[in-house]
Protein backbone atom coordinates (compact mmCIF):
# COMPACT_ATOMS: atom_id res chain seq x y z
CA UNK A 1 0.00 0.00 0.00
CA UNK A 2 2.81 2.43 0.30
CA UNK A 3 1.02 4.62 2.39
CA UNK A 4 4.12 5.59 4.42
CA UNK A 5 5.67 7.35 1.17
CA UNK A 6 2.01 8.63 0.06
CA UNK A 7 1.90 12.84 0.60
CA UNK A 8 -1.47 13.62 1.87
CA UNK A 9 -3.12 15.83 -1.14
CA UNK A 10 -6.63 16.39 0.83
CA UNK A 11 -9.20 15.75 3.81
CA UNK A 12 -12.44 16.98 2.93
CA UNK A 13 -15.45 16.47 5.24
CA UNK A 14 -18.99 17.41 3.48
CA UNK A 15 -22.50 16.03 5.55
CA UNK A 16 -23.85 12.85 4.00
CA UNK A 17 -26.22 14.63 1.62
CA UNK A 18 -27.19 13.22 -1.73
CA UNK A 19 -27.33 16.94 -2.81
CA UNK A 20 -24.01 17.85 -1.99
CA UNK A 21 -21.77 15.07 -4.12
CA UNK A 22 -21.79 17.24 -6.75
CA UNK A 23 -19.32 18.75 -4.56
CA UNK A 24 -17.53 15.82 -3.93
CA UNK A 25 -16.92 14.91 -7.30
CA UNK A 26 -15.48 17.75 -8.39
CA UNK A 27 -12.96 18.02 -5.85
CA UNK A 28 -11.81 14.41 -6.62
CA UNK A 29 -11.71 15.01 -10.36
CA UNK A 30 -9.64 17.53 -9.57
CA UNK A 31 -7.12 15.73 -7.43
CA UNK A 32 -7.12 12.98 -10.06
CA UNK A 33 -5.99 15.50 -12.33
CA UNK A 34 -3.17 16.62 -10.21
CA UNK A 35 -2.15 12.87 -9.71
CA UNK A 36 -1.43 12.81 -13.82
CA UNK A 37 -4.57 10.90 -14.37
CA UNK A 38 -5.91 11.95 -17.89
CA UNK A 39 -9.38 13.24 -18.45
CA UNK A 40 -11.38 9.41 -19.15
CA UNK A 41 -9.58 7.40 -15.41
CA UNK A 42 -9.94 10.82 -13.90
CA UNK A 43 -14.02 10.60 -14.80
CA UNK A 44 -13.94 6.82 -13.24
CA UNK A 45 -11.99 7.46 -9.98
CA UNK A 46 -15.07 10.45 -9.33
CA UNK A 47 -17.43 7.23 -10.38
CA UNK A 48 -15.89 5.16 -7.62
CA UNK A 49 -16.09 7.71 -5.05
CA UNK A 50 -19.38 8.44 -5.98
CA UNK A 51 -20.87 4.92 -5.57
CA UNK A 52 -18.90 4.88 -2.26
CA UNK A 53 -20.53 8.29 -1.08
CA UNK A 54 -23.54 6.57 -2.30
CA UNK A 55 -23.43 3.87 0.08
CA UNK A 56 -22.55 6.39 2.67
CA UNK A 57 -25.84 8.16 2.40
CA UNK A 58 -27.89 5.11 1.71
CA UNK A 59 -26.68 1.99 4.26
CA UNK A 60 -24.23 3.87 6.38
CA UNK A 61 -26.53 6.87 7.80
CA UNK A 62 -29.89 5.00 6.12
CA UNK A 63 -30.48 8.20 4.00
CA UNK A 64 -31.23 9.86 7.82
CA UNK A 65 -28.61 12.42 6.33
CA UNK A 66 -26.58 14.23 9.08
CA UNK A 67 -23.63 12.48 9.34
CA UNK A 68 -20.40 13.38 7.66
CA UNK A 69 -18.69 11.87 5.62
CA UNK A 70 -14.60 12.30 5.23
CA UNK A 71 -12.30 11.64 2.10
CA UNK A 72 -8.70 11.41 2.41
CA UNK A 73 -6.79 11.49 -0.61
CA UNK A 74 -3.05 10.30 -1.08
CA UNK A 75 -0.90 11.13 -3.81
CA UNK A 76 1.65 8.17 -3.99
CA UNK A 77 4.54 7.76 -6.74
CA UNK A 78 2.65 5.18 -8.56
CA UNK A 79 -0.87 5.44 -6.97
CA UNK A 80 -3.66 7.48 -5.88
CA UNK A 81 -5.19 6.57 -2.25
CA UNK A 82 -8.73 6.96 -1.76
CA UNK A 83 -9.96 6.51 1.61
CA UNK A 84 -13.94 7.22 2.21
CA UNK A 85 -15.05 7.03 5.82
CA UNK A 86 -18.08 6.80 7.67
CA UNK A 87 -19.33 6.87 11.32
CA UNK A 88 -22.58 4.45 11.02
CA UNK A 89 -22.93 1.35 13.03
CA UNK A 90 -20.15 -0.97 12.52
CA UNK A 91 -20.67 -3.48 8.94
CA UNK A 92 -18.93 -6.61 8.89
CA UNK A 93 -16.55 -6.74 5.70
CA UNK A 94 -18.27 -9.43 4.22
CA UNK A 95 -21.72 -7.59 3.58
CA UNK A 96 -20.00 -5.20 1.42
CA UNK A 97 -19.64 -7.52 -1.46
CA UNK A 98 -20.13 -6.79 -4.99
CA UNK A 99 -23.15 -8.76 -6.19
CA UNK A 100 -23.91 -11.02 -9.35
CA UNK A 101 -24.64 -8.79 -12.53
CA UNK A 102 -28.25 -9.80 -12.96
CA UNK A 103 -29.07 -8.35 -16.29
CA UNK A 104 -32.61 -6.13 -15.28
CA UNK A 105 -32.54 -6.03 -11.83
CA UNK A 106 -31.91 -2.67 -10.53
CA UNK A 107 -29.98 -1.84 -7.81
CA UNK A 108 -26.23 -3.57 -6.05
CA UNK A 109 -24.54 -1.99 -8.70
CA UNK A 110 -22.11 0.22 -7.14
CA UNK A 111 -19.87 -1.97 -5.14
CA UNK A 112 -19.33 -4.06 -8.57
CA UNK A 113 -18.20 -0.44 -10.06
CA UNK A 114 -16.03 -0.24 -7.59
CA UNK A 115 -14.53 -3.00 -7.67
CA UNK A 116 -14.29 -2.79 -11.60
CA UNK A 117 -12.88 0.40 -11.82
CA UNK A 118 -10.14 0.48 -8.69
CA UNK A 119 -7.28 -1.72 -8.56
CA UNK A 120 -8.23 -2.46 -5.37
CA UNK A 121 -10.77 -1.67 -2.46
CA UNK A 122 -10.69 -2.80 1.05
CA UNK A 123 -13.96 -2.50 3.30
CA UNK A 124 -12.80 -2.21 7.09
CA UNK A 125 -13.08 -0.44 10.69
CA UNK A 126 -11.32 3.15 11.23
CA UNK A 127 -8.26 2.68 12.36
CA UNK A 128 -9.55 4.74 15.15
CA UNK A 129 -12.09 2.61 16.10
CA UNK A 130 -14.97 4.63 14.82
CA UNK A 131 -16.33 4.36 11.33
CA UNK A 132 -16.20 2.43 8.41
CA UNK A 133 -13.28 3.33 5.78
CA UNK A 134 -13.14 1.83 2.23
CA UNK A 135 -9.77 2.29 1.14
CA UNK A 136 -9.41 2.58 -2.60
CA UNK A 137 -6.53 3.01 -4.64
CA UNK A 138 -5.79 3.47 -8.34
CA UNK A 139 -2.20 2.97 -9.97
CA UNK A 140 -1.00 5.78 -12.25
CA UNK A 141 0.26 3.38 -14.89
CA UNK A 142 -1.96 0.50 -15.36
CA UNK A 143 1.16 -1.83 -16.70
CA UNK A 144 2.64 -1.72 -13.46
CA UNK B 1 -30.20 20.61 -15.73
CA UNK B 2 -33.79 20.42 -16.97
CA UNK B 3 -35.62 17.20 -18.96
CA UNK B 4 -37.66 17.97 -21.83
CA UNK B 5 -39.74 15.78 -23.49
CA UNK B 6 -40.91 16.33 -27.03
CA UNK B 7 -43.16 13.60 -29.40
CA UNK B 8 -41.51 12.84 -32.84
CA UNK B 9 -43.91 10.56 -35.35
CA UNK B 10 -45.46 9.19 -32.11
CA UNK B 11 -42.78 8.11 -29.96
CA UNK B 12 -41.87 10.28 -26.89
CA UNK B 13 -38.26 11.73 -26.80
CA UNK B 14 -37.11 12.32 -23.58
CA UNK B 15 -33.88 14.60 -23.42
CA UNK B 16 -31.68 14.02 -19.91
CA UNK B 17 -28.80 15.94 -19.16
CA UNK B 18 -26.19 16.97 -16.37
CA UNK B 19 -25.12 14.61 -13.35
CA UNK B 20 -27.61 11.73 -13.03
CA UNK B 21 -26.73 10.60 -9.42
CA UNK B 22 -28.55 9.67 -6.00
CA UNK B 23 -30.42 13.36 -5.81
CA UNK B 24 -31.44 13.40 -9.41
CA UNK B 25 -32.68 9.77 -10.35
CA UNK B 26 -35.76 10.04 -7.91
CA UNK B 27 -37.06 12.37 -10.49
CA UNK B 28 -35.53 10.76 -13.78
CA UNK B 29 -37.40 8.10 -12.58
CA UNK B 30 -40.59 9.03 -12.22
CA UNK B 31 -40.55 10.84 -15.44
CA UNK B 32 -39.70 7.98 -17.46
CA UNK B 33 -42.54 5.85 -15.78
CA UNK B 34 -44.97 8.48 -16.70
CA UNK B 35 -43.51 8.62 -20.47
CA UNK B 36 -43.67 4.69 -20.39
CA UNK B 37 -47.32 4.84 -18.83
CA UNK B 38 -48.13 6.51 -21.70
CA UNK B 39 -48.27 3.48 -23.83
CA UNK B 40 -46.06 4.67 -26.84
CA UNK B 41 -42.92 4.00 -27.37
CA UNK B 42 -39.84 6.42 -25.44
CA UNK B 43 -36.72 7.37 -26.76
CA UNK B 44 -34.10 8.41 -23.94
CA UNK B 45 -31.69 11.12 -25.41
CA UNK B 46 -28.29 11.09 -23.30
CA UNK B 47 -26.38 13.21 -25.51
CA UNK B 48 -26.09 15.81 -22.71
CA UNK B 49 -25.60 13.43 -19.36
CA UNK B 50 -22.04 14.55 -17.71
CA UNK B 51 -22.10 11.84 -15.09
CA UNK B 52 -24.52 8.98 -14.27
CA UNK B 53 -23.78 6.49 -11.56
CA UNK B 54 -25.87 3.08 -10.54
CA UNK B 55 -29.00 5.02 -9.17
CA UNK B 56 -29.43 6.76 -12.41
CA UNK B 57 -28.48 3.37 -14.26
CA UNK B 58 -31.35 2.41 -12.14
CA UNK B 59 -33.91 4.31 -12.72
CA UNK B 60 -33.10 3.79 -16.95
CA UNK B 61 -33.51 -0.20 -16.17
CA UNK B 62 -36.71 -0.22 -14.07
CA UNK B 63 -38.10 1.67 -16.75
CA UNK B 64 -37.11 -0.81 -19.79
CA UNK B 65 -38.48 -3.37 -17.16
CA UNK B 66 -41.78 -1.34 -17.46
CA UNK B 67 -42.05 -0.69 -21.15
CA UNK B 68 -41.51 -4.38 -21.93
CA UNK B 69 -43.80 -5.93 -19.15
CA UNK B 70 -46.15 -3.52 -21.11
CA UNK B 71 -45.19 -4.63 -25.02
CA UNK B 72 -43.52 -1.05 -25.71
CA UNK B 73 -40.22 0.28 -26.29
CA UNK B 74 -37.26 2.24 -24.12
CA UNK B 75 -34.47 3.00 -26.43
CA UNK B 76 -31.51 5.21 -25.70
CA UNK B 77 -29.94 7.47 -28.48
CA UNK B 78 -27.06 9.63 -28.69
CA UNK B 79 -25.71 8.02 -25.63
CA UNK B 80 -22.62 10.53 -23.82
CA UNK B 81 -18.84 8.60 -23.67
CA UNK B 82 -19.30 9.39 -19.81
CA UNK B 83 -22.81 7.59 -20.27
CA UNK B 84 -21.61 4.93 -22.44
CA UNK B 85 -18.57 4.07 -20.25
CA UNK B 86 -21.36 2.97 -17.30
CA UNK B 87 -23.59 0.94 -19.46
CA UNK B 88 -20.76 -0.48 -20.82
CA UNK B 89 -19.30 -1.33 -17.12
CA UNK B 90 -22.55 -2.82 -16.14
CA UNK B 91 -22.66 -4.86 -19.38
CA UNK B 92 -26.12 -3.51 -19.59
CA UNK B 93 -24.93 -1.84 -23.43
CA UNK B 94 -26.07 -5.26 -24.94
CA UNK B 95 -29.54 -5.07 -22.90
CA UNK B 96 -30.88 -1.60 -24.01
CA UNK B 97 -31.23 -0.90 -27.91
CA UNK B 98 -28.35 1.69 -28.30
CA UNK B 99 -28.66 4.11 -31.62
CA UNK B 100 -26.16 6.53 -32.45
CA UNK B 101 -29.24 9.31 -33.09
CA UNK B 102 -32.93 9.76 -33.47
CA UNK B 103 -33.66 9.31 -37.06
CA UNK B 104 -31.72 5.67 -36.86
CA UNK B 105 -33.58 4.81 -33.62
CA UNK B 106 -37.19 5.61 -35.66
CA UNK B 107 -35.64 3.91 -38.51
CA UNK B 108 -35.03 0.94 -36.35
CA UNK B 109 -38.94 0.75 -34.63
CA UNK B 110 -40.48 1.87 -38.26
CA UNK C 1 -23.03 36.85 9.74
CA UNK C 2 -25.93 34.57 10.73
CA UNK C 3 -23.51 31.91 10.89
CA UNK C 4 -26.64 29.95 13.32
CA UNK C 5 -28.48 29.13 10.55
CA UNK C 6 -25.87 28.62 7.70
CA UNK C 7 -25.30 25.31 6.64
CA UNK C 8 -21.81 23.44 6.47
CA UNK C 9 -20.87 22.78 3.19
CA UNK C 10 -17.43 21.45 3.47
CA UNK C 11 -14.40 21.38 5.38
CA UNK C 12 -11.28 21.15 3.30
CA UNK C 13 -7.93 20.60 5.07
CA UNK C 14 -4.69 20.60 2.85
CA UNK C 15 -0.87 21.15 2.79
CA UNK C 16 0.07 24.97 1.93
CA UNK C 17 2.14 24.24 -0.63
CA UNK C 18 1.58 26.55 -3.78
CA UNK C 19 1.58 23.34 -6.36
CA UNK C 20 -1.93 22.16 -4.63
CA UNK C 21 -4.08 25.28 -4.52
CA UNK C 22 -5.30 23.97 -8.01
CA UNK C 23 -7.54 21.39 -6.21
CA UNK C 24 -8.49 24.24 -3.28
CA UNK C 25 -9.68 26.38 -6.50
CA UNK C 26 -11.49 23.65 -7.82
CA UNK C 27 -12.92 22.79 -4.95
CA UNK C 28 -14.50 26.65 -3.91
CA UNK C 29 -15.89 26.90 -7.70
CA UNK C 30 -17.67 23.99 -7.42
CA UNK C 31 -18.99 24.89 -3.97
CA UNK C 32 -20.07 28.44 -5.17
CA UNK C 33 -22.05 27.04 -8.08
CA UNK C 34 -23.34 24.98 -5.34
CA UNK C 35 -23.95 27.84 -3.44
CA UNK C 36 -26.26 29.59 -6.69
CA UNK C 37 -23.36 32.11 -7.95
CA UNK C 38 -22.79 32.78 -11.77
CA UNK C 39 -19.54 31.51 -13.12
CA UNK C 40 -18.36 34.93 -13.25
CA UNK C 41 -18.69 35.76 -9.21
CA UNK C 42 -17.60 31.99 -8.28
CA UNK C 43 -14.66 33.17 -10.19
CA UNK C 44 -14.52 36.06 -7.63
CA UNK C 45 -14.49 34.12 -5.13
CA UNK C 46 -12.23 31.38 -6.26
CA UNK C 47 -9.45 34.30 -6.49
CA UNK C 48 -10.27 35.71 -3.20
CA UNK C 49 -9.66 32.09 -1.61
CA UNK C 50 -6.33 31.86 -3.56
CA UNK C 51 -5.01 35.33 -2.27
CA UNK C 52 -6.11 33.96 0.96
CA UNK C 53 -4.21 30.98 0.73
CA UNK C 54 -1.27 32.15 -0.76
CA UNK C 55 -1.08 34.57 2.34
CA UNK C 56 -1.02 31.61 4.40
CA UNK C 57 1.97 30.13 2.62
CA UNK C 58 3.74 33.12 2.35
CA UNK C 59 3.36 34.64 5.38
CA UNK C 60 2.19 32.32 8.21
CA UNK C 61 4.14 29.74 6.89
CA UNK C 62 6.83 31.76 5.42
CA UNK C 63 7.10 29.36 2.24
CA UNK C 64 8.25 26.74 4.72
CA UNK C 65 5.50 24.27 3.28
CA UNK C 66 4.31 21.51 5.70
CA UNK C 67 1.33 23.63 7.67
CA UNK C 68 -1.89 22.86 6.74
CA UNK C 69 -4.57 24.91 5.27
CA UNK C 70 -8.28 24.68 6.44
CA UNK C 71 -11.03 25.77 4.22
CA UNK C 72 -14.65 26.00 5.77
CA UNK C 73 -17.46 26.91 3.61
CA UNK C 74 -20.91 27.32 4.70
CA UNK C 75 -24.08 27.91 2.52
CA UNK C 76 -26.26 30.68 4.61
CA UNK C 77 -29.81 31.80 3.29
CA UNK C 78 -27.98 35.10 1.60
CA UNK C 79 -24.65 34.59 2.15
CA UNK C 80 -21.67 32.19 1.33
CA UNK C 81 -19.54 32.34 4.30
CA UNK C 82 -15.68 31.05 3.54
CA UNK C 83 -13.09 30.61 6.24
CA UNK C 84 -9.18 30.47 5.93
CA UNK C 85 -7.39 28.82 9.20
CA UNK C 86 -3.54 28.34 9.27
CA UNK C 87 -1.75 27.36 12.08
CA UNK C 88 0.70 30.28 12.13
CA UNK C 89 2.57 32.29 14.62
CA UNK C 90 -0.28 34.89 15.96
CA UNK C 91 -0.64 37.83 14.18
CA UNK C 92 -2.35 40.95 14.27
CA UNK C 93 -5.46 41.98 12.72
CA UNK C 94 -3.81 45.41 12.06
CA UNK C 95 -0.79 43.73 10.05
CA UNK C 96 -3.13 42.48 7.68
CA UNK C 97 -4.73 45.47 5.61
CA UNK C 98 -4.84 46.15 2.26
CA UNK C 99 -2.04 48.89 0.85
CA UNK C 100 -2.66 51.60 -1.24
CA UNK C 101 -2.37 50.70 -4.63
CA UNK C 102 0.89 51.87 -6.27
CA UNK C 103 0.10 51.41 -9.68
CA UNK C 104 3.57 50.31 -10.60
CA UNK C 105 5.01 48.17 -7.83
CA UNK C 106 4.32 44.29 -7.36
CA UNK C 107 3.10 43.07 -4.67
CA UNK C 108 0.76 44.00 -1.83
CA UNK C 109 -2.16 43.27 -3.70
CA UNK C 110 -3.32 40.12 -2.43
CA UNK C 111 -5.69 42.02 0.76
CA UNK C 112 -6.67 44.47 -1.68
CA UNK C 113 -8.10 41.81 -3.73
CA UNK C 114 -9.80 40.05 -1.27
CA UNK C 115 -11.23 43.18 0.33
CA UNK C 116 -12.51 44.40 -3.18
CA UNK C 117 -14.27 40.60 -4.36
CA UNK C 118 -16.01 39.99 -0.67
CA UNK C 119 -18.60 41.82 0.74
CA UNK C 120 -16.73 41.10 4.30
CA UNK C 121 -12.84 39.93 5.20
CA UNK C 122 -12.41 39.51 8.77
CA UNK C 123 -9.13 38.69 10.41
CA UNK C 124 -8.57 37.13 13.50
CA UNK C 125 -7.82 34.15 16.06
CA UNK C 126 -9.44 31.20 15.78
CA UNK C 127 -11.98 30.62 18.26
CA UNK C 128 -10.18 27.29 19.59
CA UNK C 129 -6.84 29.61 20.24
CA UNK C 130 -4.82 27.89 17.70
CA UNK C 131 -3.89 29.76 14.30
CA UNK C 132 -5.07 33.00 12.61
CA UNK C 133 -8.69 33.06 10.95
CA UNK C 134 -9.95 34.88 7.71
CA UNK C 135 -13.36 34.77 7.25
CA UNK C 136 -15.08 35.87 4.02
CA UNK C 137 -18.56 36.84 3.26
CA UNK C 138 -20.09 36.80 -0.47
CA UNK C 139 -23.80 38.31 -0.61
CA UNK C 140 -26.23 35.96 -2.50
CA UNK C 141 -28.06 38.68 -4.11
CA UNK C 142 -25.64 42.10 -4.39
CA UNK C 143 -28.53 44.22 -3.88
CA UNK C 144 -29.60 43.07 -0.56
CA UNK D 1 0.31 24.35 -19.60
CA UNK D 2 3.76 25.54 -21.29
CA UNK D 3 4.39 28.83 -22.51
CA UNK D 4 5.56 29.73 -26.09
CA UNK D 5 7.51 32.08 -27.46
CA UNK D 6 7.88 32.99 -31.18
CA UNK D 7 8.89 36.41 -33.47
CA UNK D 8 7.00 38.42 -35.49
CA UNK D 9 8.32 41.42 -37.17
CA UNK D 10 10.91 41.66 -34.61
CA UNK D 11 8.92 41.69 -31.74
CA UNK D 12 8.82 38.99 -29.29
CA UNK D 13 5.17 36.95 -28.94
CA UNK D 14 4.90 34.95 -25.59
CA UNK D 15 2.24 33.30 -25.24
CA UNK D 16 1.03 32.20 -21.34
CA UNK D 17 -1.92 29.55 -20.77
CA UNK D 18 -3.44 28.46 -17.68
CA UNK D 19 -3.34 29.08 -14.01
CA UNK D 20 -1.06 31.68 -13.11
CA UNK D 21 -0.66 31.35 -9.63
CA UNK D 22 1.97 31.39 -6.94
CA UNK D 23 3.28 28.02 -8.05
CA UNK D 24 3.98 29.48 -11.89
CA UNK D 25 4.51 33.01 -11.30
CA UNK D 26 8.15 32.36 -10.57
CA UNK D 27 8.29 30.50 -14.19
CA UNK D 28 6.72 32.95 -16.00
CA UNK D 29 8.49 36.09 -13.99
CA UNK D 30 12.05 34.55 -15.35
CA UNK D 31 10.67 34.17 -18.94
CA UNK D 32 9.05 37.62 -19.20
CA UNK D 33 12.51 38.67 -17.66
CA UNK D 34 14.84 37.16 -20.03
CA UNK D 35 12.25 38.50 -23.37
CA UNK D 36 12.96 41.61 -22.01
CA UNK D 37 16.82 41.50 -21.44
CA UNK D 38 16.69 40.71 -25.39
CA UNK D 39 16.21 44.24 -26.21
CA UNK D 40 12.82 43.63 -28.14
CA UNK D 41 9.61 44.46 -27.69
CA UNK D 42 7.56 41.99 -25.76
CA UNK D 43 3.65 41.03 -26.86
CA UNK D 44 2.43 38.77 -24.12
CA UNK D 45 -0.90 36.99 -25.35
CA UNK D 46 -3.18 36.28 -22.57
CA UNK D 47 -6.10 34.89 -24.45
CA UNK D 48 -5.61 31.10 -23.08
CA UNK D 49 -4.81 32.26 -19.43
CA UNK D 50 -7.58 30.76 -17.17
CA UNK D 51 -6.68 32.14 -14.20
CA UNK D 52 -4.40 34.70 -12.83
CA UNK D 53 -3.75 36.13 -9.02
CA UNK D 54 -1.62 38.79 -7.56
CA UNK D 55 1.75 37.28 -8.20
CA UNK D 56 1.11 36.56 -11.36
CA UNK D 57 0.41 40.19 -12.12
CA UNK D 58 3.22 40.79 -10.33
CA UNK D 59 5.36 39.29 -12.31
CA UNK D 60 3.61 41.15 -14.94
CA UNK D 61 4.28 44.19 -13.07
CA UNK D 62 8.13 43.67 -12.88
CA UNK D 63 8.83 42.97 -16.25
CA UNK D 64 6.64 46.35 -17.20
CA UNK D 65 9.03 48.12 -15.05
CA UNK D 66 12.09 46.32 -16.59
CA UNK D 67 10.59 46.85 -20.11
CA UNK D 68 10.28 50.48 -19.25
CA UNK D 69 13.12 51.10 -17.98
CA UNK D 70 15.16 50.07 -20.40
CA UNK D 71 13.60 51.78 -22.97
CA UNK D 72 11.65 48.93 -24.59
CA UNK D 73 7.49 47.96 -24.80
CA UNK D 74 5.41 45.85 -22.95
CA UNK D 75 2.30 45.27 -24.28
CA UNK D 76 -0.82 42.85 -23.40
CA UNK D 77 -2.91 41.13 -26.40
CA UNK D 78 -6.02 39.33 -26.41
CA UNK D 79 -6.46 39.26 -22.59
CA UNK D 80 -8.70 36.91 -21.52
CA UNK D 81 -11.61 38.02 -19.51
CA UNK D 82 -10.67 36.44 -16.21
CA UNK D 83 -7.19 37.85 -16.59
CA UNK D 84 -8.62 41.30 -17.50
CA UNK D 85 -10.84 41.03 -14.60
CA UNK D 86 -7.85 41.32 -12.60
CA UNK D 87 -6.15 43.65 -14.38
CA UNK D 88 -9.27 45.96 -13.94
CA UNK D 89 -9.64 44.95 -10.37
CA UNK D 90 -5.80 45.94 -9.90
CA UNK D 91 -6.54 49.05 -11.93
CA UNK D 92 -3.16 48.02 -13.99
CA UNK D 93 -5.61 47.98 -17.18
CA UNK D 94 -4.53 51.44 -17.97
CA UNK D 95 -0.97 51.18 -16.92
CA UNK D 96 -0.65 47.74 -19.31
CA UNK D 97 -0.78 48.56 -23.36
CA UNK D 98 -3.81 45.97 -23.60
CA UNK D 99 -4.32 45.26 -27.49
CA UNK D 100 -7.25 43.17 -28.98
CA UNK D 101 -4.82 40.93 -30.97
CA UNK D 102 -1.64 40.62 -32.51
CA UNK D 103 -1.86 43.09 -35.12
CA UNK D 104 -3.72 45.67 -33.41
CA UNK D 105 -0.53 45.72 -31.26
CA UNK D 106 1.90 45.46 -33.81
CA UNK D 107 0.06 48.73 -36.26
CA UNK D 108 0.35 50.69 -32.16
CA UNK D 109 4.21 49.95 -32.48
CA UNK D 110 5.04 50.30 -36.15
N1 LIG E 1 -20.72 2.44 4.04
C1 LIG E 1 -21.56 1.37 4.20
N2 LIG E 1 -22.18 1.16 5.38
C2 LIG E 1 -23.02 0.11 5.55
N3 LIG E 1 -23.28 -0.82 4.59
C3 LIG E 1 -22.69 -0.67 3.39
C4 LIG E 1 -21.80 0.43 3.12
N4 LIG E 1 -21.36 0.30 1.85
C5 LIG E 1 -21.96 -0.80 1.35
N5 LIG E 1 -22.75 -1.40 2.25
C6 LIG E 1 -23.50 -2.68 2.07
O1 LIG E 1 -23.06 -3.27 0.83
C7 LIG E 1 -24.17 -3.61 0.00
C8 LIG E 1 -23.80 -3.53 -1.48
O2 LIG E 1 -23.75 -2.17 -1.91
P1 LIG E 1 -23.95 -1.80 -3.45
O3 LIG E 1 -23.19 -2.74 -4.30
O4 LIG E 1 -23.59 -0.37 -3.63
O5 LIG E 1 -25.49 -2.02 -3.81
P2 LIG E 1 -26.79 -1.27 -3.27
O6 LIG E 1 -26.32 0.02 -2.66
O7 LIG E 1 -27.62 -1.07 -4.50
O8 LIG E 1 -27.39 -2.22 -2.28
C9 LIG E 1 -25.27 -2.67 0.43
O9 LIG E 1 -26.55 -3.16 0.17
C10 LIG E 1 -25.00 -2.49 1.94
O10 LIG E 1 -25.60 -3.53 2.67
N1 LIG F 1 -2.32 34.35 7.10
C1 LIG F 1 -1.42 35.35 7.39
N2 LIG F 1 -0.47 35.15 8.33
C2 LIG F 1 0.43 36.15 8.61
N3 LIG F 1 0.44 37.35 7.99
C3 LIG F 1 -0.47 37.60 7.03
C4 LIG F 1 -1.44 36.61 6.67
N4 LIG F 1 -2.21 37.14 5.69
C5 LIG F 1 -1.74 38.38 5.46
N5 LIG F 1 -0.69 38.67 6.25
C6 LIG F 1 0.04 39.98 6.32
O1 LIG F 1 -0.70 40.95 5.56
C7 LIG F 1 0.15 41.60 4.60
C8 LIG F 1 -0.63 42.02 3.35
O2 LIG F 1 -0.87 40.88 2.51
P1 LIG F 1 -1.13 41.07 0.94
O3 LIG F 1 -2.05 42.21 0.72
O4 LIG F 1 -1.61 39.77 0.40
O5 LIG F 1 0.24 41.48 0.27
P2 LIG F 1 1.61 40.65 0.12
O6 LIG F 1 1.27 39.21 0.34
O7 LIG F 1 2.02 40.93 -1.28
O8 LIG F 1 2.53 41.21 1.16
C9 LIG F 1 1.27 40.61 4.34
O9 LIG F 1 2.45 41.25 3.93
C10 LIG F 1 1.43 39.95 5.72
O10 LIG F 1 2.27 40.69 6.57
Amino acid sequence: MNANTAEYLLELRVPARADRMVVVRDTVRSAARFCGFDERTAQDIVLAVGEACQNVILHAYEGRGGGPILLDILDDADRMILRVTDFGPAVAPTAVQPRALHDLRPGGLGTYFIHALMDSADFGRSPTGVGNVLQMTKKKDPAI
Amino acid sequence: MTESIREVRGHLVVALGGDIDLDRAPTVRRQLLDCVNRQQDVLVDLSAVTYIDSSGIASLVEALQRATGRGTGLRLVAVSPQALRVFELARLDKVFSIHSDIDAALAATD
